[in-house]
């Protein structure tokens, strides 16, 4: 039965990209690469990773289309040039030899799903065994991403920071308009989102009725998931991506400056340096306890007990942080006037 | 074992929805007679497979959380739905079988903002 | 099983070579994105196809199942994390786009290269 | 005078924010079924900060969210499964139909409820039940595309409309 599910997923998935590839309408590439994102995520979690399917759903489907549908009402719609016959020829020639070199190097993959490839040797069985007995909580996901490798987390987060500090800086700037490029007609494609989005659905009955009742739901289900990343699929990455799209949601009901007006923006810069302060504060405290960087066995007289402390409290780091950073990107696309 | 029969005759007839629904939407002329068909999919089809499910959880919190994604599914889909339409009014896409004015004078007016206080700053007793 | 794998393993090479196609013969900056996007997409989807253990669940431990077999949790981990840091770095791409269309008036790369030149 | 309608507004937000906090309650304790203390405390205080930023949202100073759950509204359901239920069969047989019998059409009919929620119920049924679908719904009057004659008749009796704006009474 999976194999069908399998093979279905798969093929619609490549359907999709092509269709994504293929239109020149920009606006139709971006909803169906949200339709491709949730393909993925029931792709994963055939795959058994109930975790990362949830953050795709979120993310892929949610978060990413609305950016994108940002970024288009500030850029205009329609794909001007078709690429030349030469470029497609030599383009396609490129792409059609290195998937024939991929999918012959695939014969030499090991089997699918088999456990004694080199995959599965290694750390993977220590993971899975240590996490029962040293941090105690069921989803080993989570202690891996929390516990044992925390510094790897630690890193990303800081990543994700550093591309909020980045968004936020490049719109810092206003722009100096350069002469206009010969081909005007740049407004002749008039997005039919822009009309909405910077302002709310202020017409629109049902979807604000709907939308004012699901909200707080959303939000109590975002901090659900945040706060049971130890028992289920779930943690700081996949809650701070519901939280803000709860946000975002109340935002697009109700138009951005309201939402700005219950979450400001020095909250939201707030929220993306100090979850990853709080992140390594709970390494510094580690240290002051005598233990190693991120070492949560000493925060506690138990260690599996400073263990549970230690995850909840970089989980808490790591959804504040992405929540800020998420919502500080959707503001700075949505504020931002066409110029 | 009754139960599970129910179930499995639940979650059959829920596909065939969605396949008669699929199959409409191809068979279907013009975009909104195609939302008619979908909608079959989303209604009786979703309907009846988590029914089914929930016969498969038995009495158990799982139960209890599909029943919740039913309701959350009654009342999003519609919503999309009715979100769909209207922004394929906006768009101008015209029903077939109406004047061509309807959808620009009567419609949805983008100007003026008599109504928004329908909703947002209203009567408050 | 076996040809599930390999059908795993062949989207993975066409996914990666669509998102390729896209980023270098398309002249429109936000298509080079999303080709980037499904890439990266198919990267994501390589490594959870080799995370795969063949019976296995998803690793959370239950209680009172003894000898479950659970597929591999760490690729798990690394591509959770990557999806949040790709679409933040996606945005960062947009805000970049969003300038250039801002400074340029085009985000064809055709009219951004023609008004370097001049 | 002003205080006392300031007094009264403050009560009736106080009762909003309870009987959301209310049903907050009960959705985490179903979607958790753990029952740590720990786990009860987090909930707590997820319940409160969801109550506080839909304060902030203004959602306890209008009217729009003044739900109100009545034993009717359940009687409206099983009326509403039944309607939904005989129209799939009827699109169903219409899809499968060779001939493909469809008039499409769109009417205009008039909401009886004044309220938002009773209008959005009444839309959000609409496009429920297949055959008819919500195109707009403005000032109390709602377009309604339908996939056949039938079907505009039907809604046309204002059947539907009868027991929306009913749900207020209960």
């Amino acid at each position: 039965m999976t194999i069908i599910f399998g093979v279905f997923l798969l093929t619609l998935m490549v359907i999709t990209a092509l269709a994504i590839v293929h239109t020149q309408h920009l606006f139709v590439a971006v909803i169906l690469s949200g339709i491709f994102s949730l393909l993925m995520a029931a792709n994963f979690f055939l795959l058994d990773a109930a975790d990362v399917a949830l953050t795709e759903a979120a993310i892929g489907a949610g978060i990413s289309t609305v950016l994108f549908l940002g970024a288009l009402t500030l850029t205009g719609e329609a794909e001007r040039y078709r690429s030349s016959s030469v470029n497609r020829v030599v383009a396609l020639g490129v792409v059609a030899a290195i998937t024939l070199m991929v999918i012959y190097a695939t014969f030499d993959k090991p089997a699918f799903g088999d456990p004694q490839t080199p995959v599965q040797q290694h750390v993977a069985p220590w993971y899975i065994d240590t996490t029962a007995n040293d941090i105690d909580i069921p989803n080993v996901v989570t202690a891996v991403l929390a516990s044992f490798r925390g510094y790897d987390t630690l890193g990303e987060v800081f990543v994700v920071l550093t591309a909020g500090i980045g968004i936020l800086f490049l719109f810092s700037a206003t722009p100096t308009r350069r002469k206009k490029p010969q081909t005007e007609q740049e407004s002749e494609v008039e997005s039919t989102a822009e009309i909405k989005f910077g302002e709310g659905l202020r017409h629109f009955l049902i979807p604000q009725v709907v939308g004012r009742l699901l909200i707080p739901f959303i939000l109590l289900f975002g901090l659900y998931v945040q706060f049971h990343g130890d028992y289920g699929p779930g943690g700081g990455f996949q809650a701070g991506a519901i939280i803000a799209a709860a946000i975002i949601l109340y935002a697009l009901l109700e138009g951005e400056a309201r939402a700005l007006r219950v979450i400001p923006q020095w909250v939201l810069t707030g929220m993306m340096a100090g979850g990853a302060i709080l992140y390594s504060a709970v390494g510094v405290v580690c240290m002051m306890l005598d233990g190693n960087f991120l070492e949560y066995s000493v925060l506690a007289a138990d260690p599996i007990t400073g263990q549970h402390i230690g995850i909840i409290v970089i989980e808490a780091g790591v959804g504040i942080t992405v929540t800020g950073v998420l919502l500080s990107i959707f503001h700075a696309f949505a504020g931002r006037r066409r110029f | 074992m009754a139960l599970d029969i129910a179930s499995w005759v639940l979650l059959s007839m829920g596909g065939l929805f969605v396949f008669i629904g699929g199959v409409g939407v191809l068979r279907m002329p013009d975009f909104y007679t195609r939302i008619h068909a979908s909608s079959l999919t989303d209604t009786m089809g979703a309907i009846l497979i988590i029914l089914g499910i929930m016969l498969q959880a038995g009495a158990s919190l799982a139960a209890i959380k599909l029943a919740m994604i039913l309701l959350f599914l009654l009342i999003t889909s519609p919503t999309a739905t009715n979100a769909l339409a209207s922004a394929a009014l906006l768009a101008g896409v015209r029903p077939c079988g109406t004047d061509p004015v309807m959808s620009a004078d009567k419609g949805i007016d983008l100007d003026t903002n008599a109504d928004a206080g329908s909703l947002g700053e209203g009567k408050d007793t | 099983m076996e040809l599930l794998g390999l059908y795993h393993y062949w989207v993975f090479a066409v996914l990666l070579m669509i998102g390729f196609y896209a980023v270098i013969s398309k002249s429109n900056l936000i298509k080079k994105l999303i080709g980037l996007s499904i890439f990266q997409a198919a990267v994501f989807l390589l490594y959870i196809t080799m995370g795969k253990v063949a019976g296995g669940t998803a690793p959370i431990i239950q209680a009172g199942v003894e000898n479950a077999v659970f597929s591999n949790p760490l690729p798990q981990v690394l591509i959770l994390t990557a999806i949040v840091v790709g679409i933040s770095t996606m945005a960062l791409g947009l805000g970049i786009v969003v300038r250039i269309k801002e400074e340029y008036g085009s985000i064809e790369e055709r009219d951004i290269q023609e008004i370097d030149r001049r | 005078m002003s205080q006392t309608v300031g007094v009264n507004s403050r009560s009736i937000r106080l009762k909003r924010a309870l009987l959301l906090l209310t049903l907050l309650i009960v959705a985490w304790l179903l979607w958790s079924g753990i029952f740590y203390p720990l786990l009860l405390a987090l909930g707590a205080f997820s319940c409160l900060l969801t109550v506080y930023l839909t304060h902030r949202m203004g959602y306890f100073q209008n009217q729009a969210f003044a739900l109100r759950f009545g034993v009717r509204l359940i009687g409206y359901w099983v009326w509403l499964a039944r309607e939904i239920w005989r129209s799939s069969i009827d699109v169903a047989l219409i899809v499968m139909n060779p001939r493909l019998p469809i008039s499409p059409q769109t009417v205009e009919i008039k909401a009886t409820a004044d309220h938002p929620v009773d209008q959005a119920i009444l839309g959000n049924s609409i496009t429920l039940t297949p055959g008819t679908l919500a195109l707009d719904v403005y000032r109390g009057v709602i377009q309604v595309h339908c996939l056949n004659k039938a079907g505009a008749d039907e809604l046309k009796k204002g059947e539907m409309d009868r027991r929306v704006a009913a749900l207020r009474q209960g």
